[in-house]
């Protein structure tokens, strides 16, 4: 009976993610339009295209890696989401949270972008392998600050469980945002190259390398990987409000305070050219890194 | 459930709905054609509050538009876009050029009726179009789409041979992959 | 420039001795005509002689009546800033010249473009495949005696509904009542 | 008792002076006479051997004569060991050239005969002998019949090496008989014991004199640096077994004189030290020297030398383990040195100018010769479990009882160059990368086959099972170490 | 007991019958080469017992031979992997030269090893690490050619590490008098200081050698990709290991009890960071996959160090867990690598692409060893990782724990490369042929990937074995009990556990994969790697889509300045100015009689003149 329960909680926060992260998708692309002085798409555009996406015919493969690449893009998100705390006092959605700790979390998120690599390796497009090693390159770029600061807050509360974190940031009242003020920023800047919106976009430059990893995929191919693309913003997102926001106790504040998150990235991507790979790598190993030292330089002292 | 004729309908209604709302574009910017895209885009006339935006790979595309004249050379690629675009597809002509050649009607290697070779759902005319005419045939199709008339990729697949002994006619050497989508 | 100018001259007539110059055009630009067989030689001459180090383009003229292609090459000298045209008339019905891309490797792009139009014929050109034309089964284009209206017509499908557009000029004149110059009359097809 | 010592010198001097004698009845007699002669000196010398581990030493008294007046021989534990290896060594290398006369021609293969009998008897006599003038006409035995060899192949270089060796060995007879004569002067008497007896009674600055000539005049034969200027030329220039002979059966007669000098008859302890600084210099020097040949022989010659100067430091520890890892490392060089030079000259004969970098690929012309050069070459870096690995060992371990952790990490970095140099040819031998080569394959003969596959096997036998020797070497070294009853020993013969 | 002297005896002369048996057939010869491991393997667990212990006096000195807990855990990588890697030896020599040779160094080197594991004295210790040493290089130069001189660099490599060990244990050995390991763990607190400090940094160096440790590295990319697969993997797999085996001996039962330990432990804890830091770039930029597992290996071996450096029990056993996952995985690469040159003749990836749908199964097992390599969950490598991980962030090693992250992150990249080299990207013409490997080859290679993903889930079959080992060693293991199960502790507390998360992955890829086979599965066919939308362009038979040459390259841009300078060519200078050195020295031999007669009478002089001193 627990296990049904779960299951279905289970279900029911990837609904929930699921139309949250298109939603968030869709004020990305109406904010933007806003900004660039357009009127822009209404809000619920990408349910449009994602229906449209999976109601459209799919009558090519490339080969089994292909056909089931977006399924492990889905495992990895949908992992993400079972293991972050959805809300504080886990009364509504009891997911695995408690079997898992930062660390696999963080390997489990690089398990969909490697099992669609493959994906696309095998459609046998150059523009796909090239996305993709510029995704994995920046990959080891934004890495860095991101366990830095991760890193700095275990140390710091001395537990490496998400739970343990969140139980801390309660005890001490302050959220860690607060108290560990050079995590979060150097967590924050890690983010943006996470969600590759405008600086960190060469990985799917859709001029110049034919939308990169996707470059072959069409159709339900795309559709699931927008999901997953959805429900992995989402996972993030509340993930770092868990870490750093002091978590949300219901929906209303969870959507306010992912918002609130989500609007960083976007609104520094729409002031920012894009940056190459190797500009974006370094740019990840500068200012972030160094406020990762700081926050565990900060972590060792307190 | 699933032959209910009534539900199909609704099923049906939605699909042609949502294609009609999204719509991906393909833009092979041929000849001049390919400067009018930028301001249908872009901030003045932002297509994008339609859903229409562009997309940089046949395999996600719903439109293609051919921008302008096509010369044999380059009609070759073009059909070889289109096959590879996945259903359900629509092209718009655009320009004179693709209508009856325009300024080109005399040229030696541009071909003049493009859909004698590949079947166009809307021709937007004019040489060039405005943005405001590409909107407006882009209204047109969405229109087409949601009444479920745009129907020019199952002309196409029905008529194959017709369309390929045209298109045979005029690239004699055809070393293209057969038929797929 | 003038001095440069009559250097220039001097010392290709004194070494090509079928050369014979032109030099009524812009301040910067000379001419020269030769044989055919001296191209190679006075190219090459003037690429390491004279600097003229870069060749901008080579072109070909179709006089028709007479027979004959008149084949330009126009070279740049980066250092005293001249262009220099060389000419040549080859037979239109044997239309043959040295390859030159030995001189220049971007010779091979003009040559080829020039093999394709015109039909001239480079010996010893290497071209892996087609340029421009893909497919051209037809006589070279830039022809004069290619009748690409003709051409088009037998070729393409056409909308009805624009035969007033057949002939521009006649339509032009028709309309606002203009004579068709006489050169265009000679050309009548 | 099947003999006394005495046969060792008595018959092969006897044989060589017959050997020519005994050609003109059949020529064949030349080289099966010195092959008879030294395996029934090796079954003596065993059967010796055996009888002294249990009984102790044998003295022999030539001339009735008892010592000190006398000459005496002594074939104790330790030079019955010494003598048993060069007998031993001599009949491999009887073995191994025994179809020299094929290539050579009648006469040569005469002169060669003769002259290895009488370097094996100088050699065995300088061990067996007790008294130092007797030793000295060894010695003069041996540097003559080794200038013959080294001159052996009548060359230009062949000659220039051998004179540059006598020039040497004479400046060394110059020293030792002035050593001798100060022993003389001093103490009046010649026999080793008797000195032994009675050194300490000698003026100091005489002792310490006669001393350093001794080893000076030893060390020219034992190739201490810098003495051994001879050694690079004469080895590379003399024959390949002839090679071996003086890596095994010369150098090692004269190693042990030094010891005997040291370790006996002198009582001075500066002497222990100064082997070691001598010793490391001469491994030093010889080793990197090695590095850069281009000649096989002339490596394998200084990498011999280098050999020699661990054999001094090892002595030089003075102590029961240190001698044991030397009379061990004898051993070991005398068999692994020999099977490299043996399988080397097939090598080297099989390359145009006799470089290094002509044997490209002589690992699948050659298989079994290139393969036992490679397990020599394995053997003598001193990897498990080949033989040279326990000499090596106990080396290390006699040093590393003195606390001498400098001089193990000198040893241990000179054994690396070794294995580069080493390795290097092994390396090319197995590099299929060939270049055209027009000489034609010299296969080793049969004689030569065995010869090397005996000692090839005494390398895997002694590596997988040292216990075939180490009783002996323990004892030979008590022998050495026990100085008082040495002196006893001799000294007591006529009571 | 006496089981062991079979089991050597079995080795010895398996190795010297299939040696000749070539002669015979080769069937034969393959039959007594399988026979000779699998027989001793089967009779090494069957007859031999553990912490049973024998003697003997071979030349005055006494061995003692007999396994404890630490070495059969050991035995597992050696044996397993070598029984697997021998099947596969069969399949992967089939028609090629010298196979008495190589099956001959094969079983040598197994018994080496295993010999290794069970020697608890030092001589015998040392002679079959030279054993193992010579082998393998004897397999290094297996091809006939080396001309980089690959096989001699390993060797003299080696040989330094045998040498310093060698100086060791004769430096225990003139305290205790005795070679037994036993002795010298006993003596080792009532050394001197200055020893205490030596021999351990003596018998590290050795061990760093094997290991592949950083300054002592450059050896092993030339070693591992020269030598045959069949072999490099168990030259990489376990080989490798006997450094860790060491290593782990001598920090556990020597380290712990030196006041100064703690540097030691954090010098080699960042030499493996940096090792695995600087092997993985290098093998980022390699286009030859040999060279880029061989870098690889280097990369994987320096997590292992760290993690077996750190000390505490996280740190060991996250050292030793890796180490069975890396014998695993990277054997099983090794032999896909050997598959791949095998049935197409190259390893470039430049030249071998699109090999999935003729090598499925290859693929199969390179993927999963890939996965486990890049430590994604749910495969055994990440049970090592996250333990390497939480043993660092426990153990306050921050820095080094970015490092390493940093390495594992830029893992990903060659990991694609592999997987994409070989087996994505266009499906050329050339290799339209190559048919899956023989099931001798890919038995092996399925079964070691299959139990890589037992090992994600359930990997208290290994870390059971490795916490007795530890025990064995003296060391206090504090929560033994709890690695029966398959969750995963670190020292605050916190916990990972696997089942649920296993069987959720599965669940939720099951569900995705069934969602996507179903929608439109009808109407899906294959189309050929050609047809791609390349702006329309009908790709012809030698164009060349395939992207494989500088590969990652915005990446190593990015990082361009730490990869200017190879150590390789600190070590060629350095021997260069040496050899030089030598040169010079060597002139004293003037070959002039004059000058050598003057050098002795300046001897004789000099001796004269310090005789005093001297005497």
């Amino acid at each position: 009976m627990e296990l049904f329960i779960n299951i279905l909680g289970a279900i029911v926060t990837f609904l929930v993610a699921f139309i949250v992260g298109m939603t968030y998708g869709g004020l990305n692309r109406k904010i933007t339009a806003r900004v660039q002085n357009r009127k822009g798409p209404p809000f619920y555009q990408n349910f449009i295209d994602a229906f449209k996406l999976s109601s459209k015919e799919t009558a090519i493969h490339h080969g089994i890696m292909h056909y089931l690449g977006p399924a492990f893009l889905m495992v990895s998100s949908v992992m993400t989401l079972l293991i972050v705390p959805v809300f504080t006092n886990n009364g509504w959605f009891p997911n695995l949270n408690f079997k898992g700790d930062l660390i696999f979390l963080i390997y489990i998120m690089t398990f969909g972008p490697l099992g669609m690599a493959l994906g696309s390796g095998q459609t046998g497009n150059p523009n796909a392998a090239i996305g993709v090693t510029r995704g994995l390159s920046q990959m080891v770029g934004f890495e860095i600050p991101w366990v830095m600061a991760l890193i700095a807050l275990m140390i710091q509360y001395h537990t490496t469980s998400i739970e343990g974190l969140m139980e801390a940031q309660a005890q001490t009242g302050t959220w860690f945002m607060f108290s560990s003020p050079f995590a979060f920023i150097a967590a924050i800047l890690a983010m943006f190259g996470m969600f590759r919106y405008s600086p960190f976009d060469i990985v799917s430059a859709p001029t110049e390398l034919a939308s990169g990893p996707a470059s072959e995929n069409g159709g339900k191919y795309l559709f699931v990987m927008m999901s997953s693309g959805s429900v992995f913003t989402f996972a993030k997102l509340t993930l770092y409000v868990d870490l750093f926001l002091g978590g949300a106790a219901n929906l209303p504040v969870l959507l306010l305070k992912t918002f609130a998150l989500y609007l960083i990235p976007i609104l520094y991507g729409m002031t920012t050219p894009r940056y190459r790979t190797e500009q974006a790598i370094r740019w990840f190993w500068g200012w972030p890194s160094f406020f990762g030292l700081l926050a565990i330089i900060q972590a060792v002292i307190l | 459930m699933y032959n209910d004729k009534n539900s199909q309908k609704i099923v049906d209604y939605i699909q042609n709905w949502t294609r009609k709302h999204s719509i991906w574009v393909l833009a092979y910017g041929t000849g001049c054609g390919a400067i009018e895209i930028p301001p249908t885009m872009t901030s003045r006339y932002d297509s994008e509050r339609l859903g229409i935006r562009g997309a940089a790979t046949p395999r996600q595309a719903d439109v293609l538009l051919i921008t302008g004249y096509l010369t044999v050379k380059t009609l070759k690629r073009v059909i070889r876009v289109y096959e590879q675009m996945q259903d359900p597809k629509y092209v718009i002509g655009f320009g004179s050029c693709t209508i009856n050649g325009g300024m080109y009607f005399d040229s030696y290697n541009t071909i003049k009726v493009l859909d004698k070779y590949l079947p166009v759902d809307v021709y937007i005319n004019g040489c060039m179009p405005r943005p405001e005419a590409v909107i407006q045939g882009f209204v047109k199709l969405q229109k087409r789409i949601g009444e479920g008339r745009a129907t020019g990729a199952k002309h196409y697949k029905e008529n194959l041979e017709w369309y390929r002994a045209n298109q045979k006619k005029i690239i004699p050497n055809w070393v293209m992959p057969e038929y797929n989508w | 420039m003038k001095e440069l100018k009559d250097n220039i001259i001097n010392r290709i007539k004194a070494n090509f001795k079928d050369a014979t110059e032109k030099n009524d055009f812009s301040y910067n630009r000379l001419d020269f005509h030769v044989n055919k067989e001296t191209i190679p030689s006075i190219l090459f001459y003037l690429k390491d002689e004279m600097g003229f180090i870069h060749l901008s383009h080579i072109s070909c003229v179709d006089w028709l009546e007479e027979g004959e292609f008149e084949v330009v090459f126009i070279v740049w000298s980066p250092k005293d800033k001249i262009k220099v045209f060389v000419k040549t008339r080859i037979d239109r019905n044997n239309p043959v010249l040295d390859n030159i891309d030995m001189i220049w490797r971007q010779a091979n792009t003009y040559e080829r473009e020039l093999k394709e139009m015109f039909g001239v014929q480079f010996t010893g050109l290497v071209a892996p495949e087609e340029f421009i034309l893909e497919d051209w089964q037809g006589p070279p284009p830039f022809r004069r005696d290619f009748d690409t209206a003709a051409y088009a017509e037998k070729t393409f499908w056409h909308r009805p509904g624009r035969e007033d557009a057949q002939n521009v000029r006649e339509t032009i004149s028709k309309r606002d009542g203009e004579e068709i110059p006489d050169f265009a009359k000679k050309y009548e097809r | 008792m099947v003999g006394t010592p005495v046969l060792f010198i008595a018959i092969p001097l006897l044989a060589a002076f017959l050997i020519p004698l005994l050609g003109m009845i059949w020529k064949e007699l030349v080289r099966i006479v010195p092959g008879l002669v030294l395996i029934y000196l090796l079954i003596l010398a065993v059967n010796l051997l055996d009888h002294v581990m249990v009984h102790g030493p044998i003295i022999e008294i030539i001339a009735g004569w008892a010592p000190p007046i006398g000459i005496n021989l002594v074939f104790s534990a330790f030079s019955g060991f010494l003598v048993t290896i060069m007998i031993f060594l001599g009949l491999l290398i009887w073995l191994y050239s025994y179809r020299f006369k094929k290539n050579v021609g009648y006469e040569p293969a005469k002169k060669y005969f003769l002259l290895l009998m009488m370097l094996i008897t100088g050699s065995v006599g300088i061990v067996l002998t007790g008294d130092i003038f007797n030793m000295f006409v060894f010695i003069e035995i041996t540097g003559i019949s080794a200038y013959g060899l080294t001159a052996f192949y009548t060359g230009r270089d062949s000659a220039e090496a051998s004179f540059k060796y006598l020039m040497l060995g004479s400046i060394a007879s110059t020293f030792l008989l002035l050593a001798i004569m100060i022993i003389y002067s001093q103490l009046g008497t010649l026999n080793m014991a008797d000195i032994a007896n009675r050194i300490h009674t000698m003026n100091p600055t005489y002792k310490i004199i006669s001393l350093i000539f001794f080893i000076t005049a030893l060390g020219i034969e034992a190739e201490i640096f810098p003495l051994n200027g001879w050694a690079p030329d004469a080895y590379s220039e003399a024959p390949g077994p002839v090679g071996a002979a003086f890596a095994g059966i010369v150098v090692k007669a004269s190693v042990y004189a030094i010891i005997r000098y040291i370790f006996t008859i002198f009582d001075v302890d500066g002497a222990f030290n100064f082997l070691i600084i001598i010793g490391m210099l001469t491994l030093i020097i010889a080793e990197m020297a090695a590095i850069r040949q281009e000649k096989l022989k002339r490596m394998l010659a200084y990498s011999s030398i280098g050999q020699m100067g661990l054999v001094l430091v090892a002595f030089g520890f003075g102590t029961e383990e240190g001698v044991y890892a030397a009379l061990f490392l004898m051993l070991n060089h005398a068999i692994i040195k020999s099977l490299l030079f043996f399988s080397g000259s097939y090598l080297v004969y099989n390359s145009k100018d006799k470089l290094i970098a002509e044997m490209n690929g002589l690992g699948k012309k050659l298989p079994i010769t290139s393969f036992l050069f490679a397990l020599g070459a394995f053997a003598i870096i001193g990897l498990p479990p080949f033989a040279g690995f326990w000499s090596k060992l106990s080396v290390l371990t006699a040093a590393a009882d003195k606390n001498m952790i400098f001089i193990m990490s000198l040893i241990l970095f000179v054994s690396l160059i070794e294995l580069v140099y080493y390795l290097r040819v092994v390396n090319r031998l197995y590099n299929s990368k060939e270049k055209a080569s027009s000489i034609e394959v010299k296969k080793p003969t049969a004689n030569a086959l065995i010869t090397m596959l005996v000692l090839g096997g005494l390398i895997l036998l002694i590596g997988f099972y040292p216990d075939v020797v180490t009783g002996v070497l323990h004892k030979a070294s008590a022998a050495l170490m026990d100085k008082s009853q040495y002196i006893h020993n001799v000294l007591s013969i006529n009571q | 007991m006496a089981t062991l002297y079979l089991i050597f005896i079995i080795f010895l002369g398996g190795a010297i019958l299939t040696y000749y048996a070539g002669k015979l057939g080769s069937v034969l010869q393959d039959i007594i080469f399988l026979a000779t491991i699998l027989g001793a393997t089967s009779l090494f667990y069957a007859g031999v017992h553990i912490n049973d212990f024998m003697s003997f006096n071979p030349g005055g000195i006494t061995l003692t031979w007999g396994i404890n807990y630490f070495g059969w855990l050991f035995s597992l990588i050696v044996l397993g992997l070598g029984s697997l890697a021998a099947v596969y030896s069969v399949g992967y020599m089939k028609g090629k030269k010298r196979r008495g040779y190589f099956y001959f160094n094969f079983i040598l080197s197994i018994m080496a090893m295993l010999g290794i594991l069970v020697s608890q004295d030092l001589i015998s210790f040392f002679i079959f690490w030279e054993i193992m040493t010579w082998s393998s290089y004897l397999m290094v130069i297996y091809n006939g050619k080396d001309d980089q001189k690959l096989g001699l660099k390993y060797f003299i490599f080696s040989a330094i590490g045998a040498y310093a060990m060698l100086m060791a244990i004769v430096m225990v050995h003139s305290v205790t008098n005795t070679f037994l390991i036993g002795n010298m763990i006993e003596a080792y607190p009532q050394m001197s200081l200055s020893w205490q400090i030596w021999i351990p940094i003596l018998f590290l160096t050795a061990f760093g050698v094997k290991a592949a440790m950083m300054p002592l590295h450059v050896w092993a990319p030339g070693a591992y990709s020269s030598s045959p697969m069949a072999y490099t993997s168990v030259f990489s797999g376990a080989l490798s290991k006997m450094g860790i085996y060491g290593m782990v001996i001598i920090l556990v039962t020597m380290i712990s009890h030196l006041p100064q330990g703690i540097w030691f432990r954090e010098t080699l804890a960042w030499l493996g960071g940096l090792t695995a830091a600087l092997g993985t770039l290098w093998a980022i930029k390699q286009d030859d996959a040999k060279k880029l597992l061989a870098y690889s290996s280097i990369a994987q071996l320096g997590y292992i160090i760290t993690g077996v450096a750190i000390g505490t029990e996280l740190g060991l056993l996250a050292g030793l867990f890796l180490a069975v996952m890396h014998a695993l995985f990277k054997g099983t690469l090794f032999m896909v690598v050997g598959a791949i040159e095998k049935q197409t003749g190259t390893t470039n990836f430049t030249e071998v692409t699109g090999l999935i749908r003729k090598m499925p199964w290859t693929f199969f097992s390179a993927l999963l060893a890939i996965i486990a390599l890049a430590g994604i969950p749910p495969l055994g490598g990440f049970v090592g990782k996250w333990m390497l991980y939480e043993a660092l962030i426990t153990s306050n090693h921050y820095l080094l724990v970015i490092l390493i992250f940093f390495a594992s992150t830029a893992a990903f990249l060659y990991c694609y490369k592999f997987l994409f080299g070989f087996f994505m990207g266009q499906e050329e013409k050339e290799w339209e042929h190559v048919k899956e490997a023989p099931a001798t080859m890919v038995v092996p290679m399925v079964l070691m990937a299959l139990f890589m993903a037992v090992l994600g889930s359930w990997p208290g079959i290994i870390l059971n074995p490795i916490n007795n080992g530890l025990v064995d060693l003296g060391f206090v293991s504090t929560y033994k009990h709890l690695w029966d199960t398959s969750i995963l502790f670190n020292s605050w507390g916190n916990q990972v556990v696997l089942k649920p998360l296993l069987y959720s992955v599965v669940a939720i890829f099951v569900f995705f994969a069934i969602v996507l086979i179903w929608k439109g599965f009808k109407g899906t066919r294959y189309v050929s790697t050609k047809d791609i939308s390349s702006s329309g362009e009908v790709p012809g038979e030698n164009e060349n889509l395939t992207f494989s040459l500088g590969f990652a390259q915005p990446f190593l841009r990015a990082v361009g300045p730490v990869m200017k300078r190879q150590i390789d060519r600190y070590y060629t200078e350095f021997a260069d100015g040496l050899e030089s050195f030598f040169e010079f020295l060597r002139r004293i031999y003037t070959g002039n009689g004059q000058t050598y007669a003057i050098y002795v009478f300046v001897f004789v002089v000099i001796v004269l003149l310090f005789k005093d001193v001297l005497f």
